[in-house]
């Protein structure tokens, strides 16, 4: 198997009833990577993928794979196979005949179906379980089936539609793992499409941000995490606090805001000017408490108040007030009993370089 | 609709129309066909029905009349055979609807192998030919209780079967209500009965009203069942049926036109209304 | 007198003139339901126990279907106070017909008829000597003949008998036992199965066999007077005429449903069949013969004049009467009309 | 029991269960229970009790004649002569009545007895002593006499083992005539369910689900006669035949369809076809459309994905529609009745109607009732076995 | 209101199929007191919630509340009031004839009860919502319509079922600070079942852990996070690196064991002795990197390799393997880009206050 790459060249998808589900995007997934696509409920991701499996014909632009432009191929001619959001495994077949089910669709006889399909299922880890139905599995064994059957007709591209979202939490952790290995294995390109932010910072080598028919930012999971390009990336990745107010002073790398909780400054990775507004992002795990010293390197400082303290179990999460502003805080819980008092006034602050300073838009 | 008139009159909007889709034509040119074949003997029946011809016929016309409908309500037997269909259907939905009901909420209940042959032969009715379940309860309430066939034994036959749509109707509307419910009111502190008349029944009228307009349709139109238990009483419908075999009546055109517009209302008022309300 | 009085009757046999004159006379009212076969009649009575009807007009051969469950009142004879305008050879004919049971009077003639052949003399020119229950069998009728499937039985079993093919005493032997009626009746059916490019139509009621003439291309056929006499007075070519067998006969008798709930109304109502002018009427609807002395006066000249051309001296006293059903006649006839219809 | 009593109290529950009770035996059991005793029950009616009875009525008839006889004698007149004609008109040449015991004899009136005193005392006397020993006769045999029905009860197989060549074969023929109903039904029907299932939600799906379920509520009893006017011999087919000059109606041609075995045939699939389509649209509805697209997505065609994915989803829907159209069809006594007009060959409903109202035989009535029934019952036990569905999935 | 206390004494619940679903308990709940019950699925946790309010009979012991038996006394006349996994609200009644719906059983006339009802329902922060369905409700103010009915009866012990399992995240985090709220407000006793540890953590004042119808720890989150008494204690409330060995040296407070990657010490807190089957636990936020200096304080070291390391956002999850025993490390995702190479050598190690030493069962 070999993947291939996609090109959208500004592709977009009006349905019937005139509501726009994807503005004009063009995209490029490079052959063999994962990349997944990352937004809201809603934001047009199915869209695009049923646009790519050929399942839905862009109003606009066109969609080549491994350089061939798709206009008029059908989803059974395109070398995708798409692996839906319920996976959509056929019940009433056993494991192996749904395994095998393109194959059939292609002629090739039983005996040889079978064998590929035992491949596959040696493949995903399921060797013995050809005869069971889907309904005898578990879940994540059902979504192995899903991946097998896909994988069975070789496509080149592998498009799959949040295939983990109806798992519960410690499988889905421990499928994220499986697939980004079996991706690995067979070199195939996946397009990944999810709304958990965990699942596209965990497997994808790149990420496409989402929202409302807009790919706001592609990039890898640290730089969207780390380095959020809009402030919908920078609070749809990840918790932040979010502190808004004009810019006073900016250069090329800090710019300095004036919120009602006085000047904070931080990075200017998008070359504000004084007088814009700006909201200005730190997250909760950058914060911490100004307390013994540790205020150092401290950039900004805070002088808020405990509400509420949380023990989460790996870390606490602190609920701090600060003027009017709800701030959060993540420490780690080191056991050491951090004691904190209810309406403790508690000092914190970021360093500059932990904070994004972004336009704030209309 | 919108930009779609031309597209397949059955793939969803949006699935993919450039290539030639000529299964789904196939299928469009059938579906046409199919629903002419169901609609062309209905009409041709209406039409008949304003024809002046004492044969009913939509194709020799002789002129537009209302008569046949005019002499409807001066026809007794057809006036007598629809008070007797009322009085049945209003019998019927008064012993059906509370079988079923107890039969759905005795079958929630009933934990043990006895449930699934209970449920079987409750509704053992419903797949039994309709002239076995008339002539079975003509049988039995004549030698039983020397209860000649007539209206009673109407409504006996007929509640046997409808009691089980009733039931399978009462059946999927507790499946979808949580027995929690239930347990939540008595720790409450609500007595059993209290619950039943607050929770449960709430609950279930919908249904219930549901259940009494299927029961009046299924009473009205049954003929099967009747033509065996009405002895030699009549309902609209037998009434309809003796006549058809005498030979054509524009009457009896004048009654399907009254029907089909009743079902053509109720049904577009009810499509509209679920439509609406999603 | 008032109140009113449920009929139930053959299709024909109370029609609009009838019923005017009675409420008119007595203001008693008519709810009239009709049958178009004994069987229909029987059937409906016994289904209500009697109940639901206060005169009915059985067959009087099929008195004793109805004996034995109870479902006719005995005759109470001091109300029937025109009984004595009936024709006294048929009171005395209807006791050996089925009239009684058990001694006590339960129904009293109405009418008589027969059941004879109706054809058409422009398509099948027929003389009317020849004509016979064979008729329907000949070669001309391919496709053209009607009958009941319940008479041709004896229609047929009465012209092979005669034909000397299957002998069986002028049918009587068919109400001897039921070994004997099964061998006529088997012949009889066989007879009709393998002639059966012959048949048109079947018909059960009177508005069937008409129709079997006006709608379904019967040329011929066996069937009561009033279908043959009606078609007569529209159209002469059509002829009825008694076979040279001998024309079945029957007589239809009046009587009181065990469940009668409005006696007086119901003796006012036979009283005043029991006139000669209502037996007019009758005979002038329908070309039936009434049991009424003198009732032929009241209905009217083409009555008559129809009466006249079908009968005569010899085929009346050829005429061949239904007898008294015995208990195994309804369910073994059926059996032969089933494998007719079947055929 | 006690989840029941837990869940609604005594007295509540021991209402439901007198509810589902009388249901379950007063208008279930008991009734099949009396079908199926009487259709093992014999009446013989050529046994000795009916031969008992036909007997006393035909000494009461010899009474009733002893009876007149005497009266000719007391009045001589009055029974001379025969009563003349009983339709007083013309005729002059008046033909005796015609006389139901002995036809023969209307034309030579009888003579009265002769007047001799004698011979007519000789003769009373004779006949008396008939008429006394006609009653002792009757009485003795009245005696005799167990009930009013006359007849010899007993239990026994006859019912169904006498059941004639011919209504085996209507049985036969009406169950096999069901089962081609019921297949053509799917065929016409499958893929009707299927467009109007995967329809979608929009508009165009409302409209066509209206316009099954419109024709599905107007009264099959209407359904039928609308095919009868275009069947008829003055009906639509037959006036097309004409305009187009094939048949002459005022030479008076027309095709009799009505009342032909084709016609009932093809009004029943008219009539039942409904059946088939909705729990086959109820199946193919909850068909996650996904799987279609999975398939196709992998590559299948349009018949694959028919014989691989949707026909095996509607299984339990092929059956109840399977199901529900053969009953139907199997026990249609409204499609023969009005469509066959008597002309063609019978449908086992029909003979079961005429055992119970026209052959006067309840018991045999009963008796095929019952095997009807039973038809049924092996049809459906072997739906569900071939579609392998339980009777929860059948009652939807 | 006023919270009573609930009291356990040999309680067991055996199935009518034979089925032990407690096992013999003695639990006793303070008056007042934030309490609950966490275990994983099916480990008997509805099981009690049911016996406690009358639903089911113990097949042994007996139930006390507020120091009255409760032996034959119906669900009906239980001081307690329960909420149900799913709430259970009737969904024909608004909102207000919800939360009157125990007092208009108990034949409290009409004005009466509604001004209970709205009371209960500025309680819950819903006034001017009595007159709408549930249905019309969003999720969480559901949750709060389920606690006012049930509070309308003035219980004095309210039972939990996963009242919140039904929430999407977000919300259940914030319900969790409203149902405490409303405990600390109402007094009322609160028992609380729940399989989801920070749940549990963020609200208790006690935890019970439970496992297969065995009560195995009883106390503060804290505690039953820092300091789990059993393996089952351990592993279930939050991640843990376990290391299997045996006792090579004990005293009160330390112990040292014998483990194939080596010696490794820990806390000794339920006084092993030399010898014993030992697991040692370090959660992965107890590991650190002993790489430039950090291992300074670390007691205990172990030579792994990187295999995968996963951003989660906030943090890193390093998966490493020393040996044959994989690894798991929190990181706090500082930004500052901790470019680590797949399988680079990475010396680890944890404090030996971090790590606990338990008996090894069987
Ligand atoms: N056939 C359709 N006609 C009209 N609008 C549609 C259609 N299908 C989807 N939409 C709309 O287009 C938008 C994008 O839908 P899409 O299914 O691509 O979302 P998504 O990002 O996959 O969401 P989710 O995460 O919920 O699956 C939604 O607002 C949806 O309501
Ligand atoms: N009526 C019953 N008969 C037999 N076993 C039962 C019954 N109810 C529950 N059980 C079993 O008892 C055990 C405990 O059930 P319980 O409902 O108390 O679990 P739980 O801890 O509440 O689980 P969950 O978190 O899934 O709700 C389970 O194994 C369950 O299968
Ligand atoms: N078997 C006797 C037939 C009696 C026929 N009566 C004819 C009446 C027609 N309306
Ligand atoms: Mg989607
Ligand atoms: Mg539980």
């Amino acid at each position: 198997m070999h993947g291939q790459d996609v090109t959208l060249n500004g592709v977009s998808m009006r349905y019937p009833n005139g509501f726009v589900a994807v503005e004009p995007t063009d995209l490029t997934i490079r052959a063999g990577e994962f990349f997944s696509i990352l937004g809201p409920s809603g934001c047009g991701k199915t869209t695009i993928l049923r646009m790519i499996s050929g399942f839905l014909d862009p109003t606009t632009g066109s969609i080549a794979i491994g350089g061939r432009p798709m206009d008029g191929i059908g989803p059974n001619q395109r070398p995708t196979a798409l692996i839906f959001q319920n996976l959509a495994l056929f019940p009433l077949m056993s494991v192996r005949e749904n395994v095998a089910f393109g194959l059939e669709a292609r002629g090739m006889a039983k005996a040889e179906r079978r064998r590929r399909a035992d491949d596959l299922l040696s493949l995903v880890a399921l060797e013995g379980q050809g005869d069971k139905k889907p309904g005898e599995l578990s879940g994540g064994q059902r979504q192995r089936v899903a991946v097998a059957r896909a994988l069975a007709v070789e496509p080149a591209v592998l498009l799959l539609d949040e295939p983990l979202s109806a798992l519960d939490l410690k499988l889905r952790q421990h499928m994220r793992a499986e697939l980004k290995d079996i991706q690995r294995k067979t070199g195939v390109t996946f397009i990944y499409i999810t709304h958990d932010q965990g699942e596209a910072l965990t497997m994808s080598d790149r990420i496409a941000v989402m929202n409302r028919g807009r790919i706001e930012q592609v990039g890898p999971g640290e730089e969207i995490y780390n380095a959020p390009a809009t402030a919908f990336a920078a609070t749809f990745v990840g918790e932040q606090n979010r502190f808004t107010g004009t810019v006073v002073d900016a250069d090329s790398e800090t710019a300095l805001i004036e919120t009602p909780l006085g000047r904070l400054s931080g990075l200017n990775r998008h070359g504000l000017k004084q007088g814009e507004n700006a909201h200005l992002f730190v997250r909760p795990e950058r914060m911490a408490v100004a307390l013994n010293g540790h205020a150092a390197d401290l950039d900004n400082r805070l002088d808020a108040r405990l509400e509420r303290r949380d023990l989460e179990g790996p870390f606490l999460n602190l609920f701090l007030r600060a003027g009017d502003m709800p701030l959060t805080l993540h420490v780690t819980n080191a056991g050491d009993g951090m004691t904190l008092e209810k309406d403790a006034a508690l000092p914190v602050g970021f360093r500059r370089k932990d904070a994004i300073v972004l336009r704030a838009e209309g | 609709m919108t930009d779609q008139t031309a597209g397949s009159l059955l793939s969803a909007p949006a699935r993919r129309q450039r290539s030639v889709d000529w299964s789904a034509a196939l299928l469009n040119g059938y579906l046409l066909f199919f629903f002419a074949w169901m609609f062309l003997p209905l009409i041709l029946m209406v039409l008949a029905a304003f024809n002046a011809n004492p044969t009913p016929s939509a194709t020799d016309w002789q002129g537009f009349t209302l008569q046949w409908f005019e002499k409807l309500p001066r026809d007794e037997r057809f006036m007598q055979g629809l008070f007797h269909s009322l009085l049945i259907a209003a019998g019927v939905i008064v012993t059906a609807i509370p079988m079923g009901l107890a039969g759905a909420l005795i079958l929630s209940r009933l934990q043990s192998r006895a449930n699934t042959l209970l449920y079987t032969l409750l509704v053992s009715p419903v797949l039994t030919p309709g002239i076995v379940l008339g002539a079975t309860t003509m049988i039995f309430w004549r030698d039983l209780f020397g209860v000649e066939a007539g209206l009673f034994t109407t409504v006996m036959a007929q509640a046997a079967f409808i009691a089980a749509y009733c039931m399978l109707m009462f059946m999927a509307r507790l499946q979808r209500q949580d027995h929690v419910l239930e347990e939540a009111a008595l720790d409450l502190g609500a007595s059993p009965f209290f619950v039943f008349r607050r929770v449960t029944l709430p609950f279930l009228m919908p249904t219930i009203l549901t259940a009494a307009f299927i029961s009046f349709l299924q009473s009205i139109e049954n003929y099967n069942t009747t033509f065996f238990a009405i002895g030699g009483s009549w309902t609209l419908v037998t009434e309809i049926g003796s006549r058809m075999r005498f030979g054509l009546s524009p009457m009896i055109n004048a009654i399907g036109v009254i029907f089909i517009a009743i079902t053509v209302v109720v049904a577009v008022t009810h499509t509209i209304m679920t439509r609406k309300r999603a | 007198s008032s109140g009113q009085v449920n009929v139930f009757a053959w299709g024909d046999y109370i029609q609009a003139n009838q019923i005017e004159k009675f409420e008119k006379d007595t203001g008693i009212k008519i709810n009239l339901s009709t049958y178009g076969s004994n069987d229909e009649a029987e059937q409906k009575l016994k289904a209500a126990g009697g109940k639901g009807f206060d005169v009915i007009f059985p067959s009087i051969t099929n008195g004793n279907n109805y004996y034995p469950d109870g479902l006719l009142a005995e005759l109470d004879e001091t109300k029937l106070v025109n009984a004595g305008n009936l024709i006294q050879s048929m009171v005395n004919d209807s006791v050996k017909l089925g009239g009684t049971y058990r001694g006590k009077r339960m129904l009293m003639p109405f009418n008589w008829g027969t059941e004879a052949i109706t054809f058409n003399s422009a398509d099948m020119p027929i003389a009317d000597a020849d004509v016979s229950f064979g008729s329907l069998w000949m070669p001309e009728a391919a496709g053209k003949s009607a009958f009941r499937q319940k008479s041709v039985i004896m229609g047929v079993g009465l012209y092979l008998d005669a034909k000397g093919d299957v002998k069986s005493n002028r049918m009587l032997d068919v109400y001897k036992s039921e070994d004997d009626a099964r061998r006529v009746w088997d012949a009889c059916a066989r007879f009709v199965i393998e002639n059966k490019d012959k048949i048109a139509a079947f018909w059960n009621n009177a508005t069937e066999a008409t129709n079997a003439f006006k709608q379904a291309g019967a040329k011929i056929g066996q069937t009561w007077d009033t279908t043959g006499l009606l078609l007569n007075r529209e159209d002469a070519s059509w002829k009825y005429r008694m076979p040279k067998e001998g024309g079945i006969t029957w007589m239809d008798s009046v009587g009181v449903p065990s469940g009668a709930e409005n006696i007086e109304q119901a003796y006012a109502f036979i009283n005043a069949l029991m006139t000669p002018e209502f037996g007019g009427m009758m005979s002038k609807n329908t070309g039936y013969n009434s049991a009424v002395a003198g009732a032929a006066d009241f209905a009217g000249d083409e009555y008559k004049k129809q009466f006249n051309e079908v009968y005569n001296a010899e085929n009346l006293a050829n005429l061949w009467w239904w007898q008294a059903d015995t208990p195994w006649f309804a369910p073994l006839r059926q059996e032969y009309v089933d494998k007719i219809t079947n055929a | 029991m006690g989840a029941l009593t837990r869940s609604f109290g005594k007295p509540l529950s021991f209402g439901f269960i007198a509810l589902v009770a009388i249901w379950l035996f007063g208008l279930i059991l008991l009734p099949q229970i009396s079908m199926i005793q009487r259709a093992f029950q014999v009446e013989d009616r050529g046994g000795v009790s009916a031969q008992l009875s036909i007997d006393i009525d035909k000494l009461y008839v010899r009474k009733f004649d002893i009876e007149q006889q005497l009266k000719a004698l007391e009045q001589p007149t009055a029974a001379q002569p025969q009563a003349p004609s009983p339709f007083a008109p013309s005729m002059g040449q008046a033909p005796a009545a015609p006389s139901p015991n002995d036809p023969f004899a209307g034309l030579s009136a009888k003579k009265a007895p002769a007047g001799d005193p004698a011979e007519i005392e000789a003769k009373r006397k004779a006949l008396q002593a008939e008429q006394n020993a006609v009653s002792a006769k009757i009485a003795d045999l009245e005696a005799q006499e167990t009930g009013p029905a006359a007849l010899d009860l007993r239990y026994s197989l006859e019912n169904f083992t006498s059941m004639s060549a011919v209504h085996f074969q209507i049985f036969v023929a009406t169950l096999f005539y069901a089962l081609c109903v019921t297949v053509l039904a799917f065929l016409v029907c499958y893929p009707v369910a299927y467009a109007v299932a995967t329809a979608g939600a929009g508009n165009r799906a409302a409209m066509l689900l209206l316009a099954l379920v419109v024709p599905y509520a107007i009264n099959e009893l209407l359904r039928i006669f609308a095919w009868v006017m275009i069947l008829e011999r003055q009906g639509l087919f037959n006036s097309i035949l004409n305009a187009l000059g094939v048949i002459d109606f005022s030479a008076g041609e027309g095709f009799r369809f009505v009342s032909s075995n084709g016609a009932v045939f093809a009004v029943m699939v008219y009539a039942y076809v409904l059946f088939m389509v909705f729990p086959i649209y109820n199946t193919i509805e909850t068909l996650d459309r996904n799987q279609i697209e999975a398939a196709r997505d992998l590559g299948a065609s349009t018949w694959r994905i028919h014989t691989r994915i949707v026909i095996p989803h509607a299984k339990p829907g092929i059956a109840v529609g399977a199901i529900m159209t053969f009953m139907l069809s199997a026990g249609s006594i409204a499609v023969p009745e009005i469509v066959g007009r008597g002309m063609h060959p019978d449908w086992f409903s029909q003979v079961i109607y005429r055992r119970f109202f026209e052959a006067d035989s309840w018991n045999q009535g009963a008796a095929y009732s019952l095997a009807l029934l039973v038809a049924c019952m092996v049809f459906i036990l072997a739906v569900m076995a071939v579609f392998k569905v339980g009777i929860r999935d059948i009652a939807k």
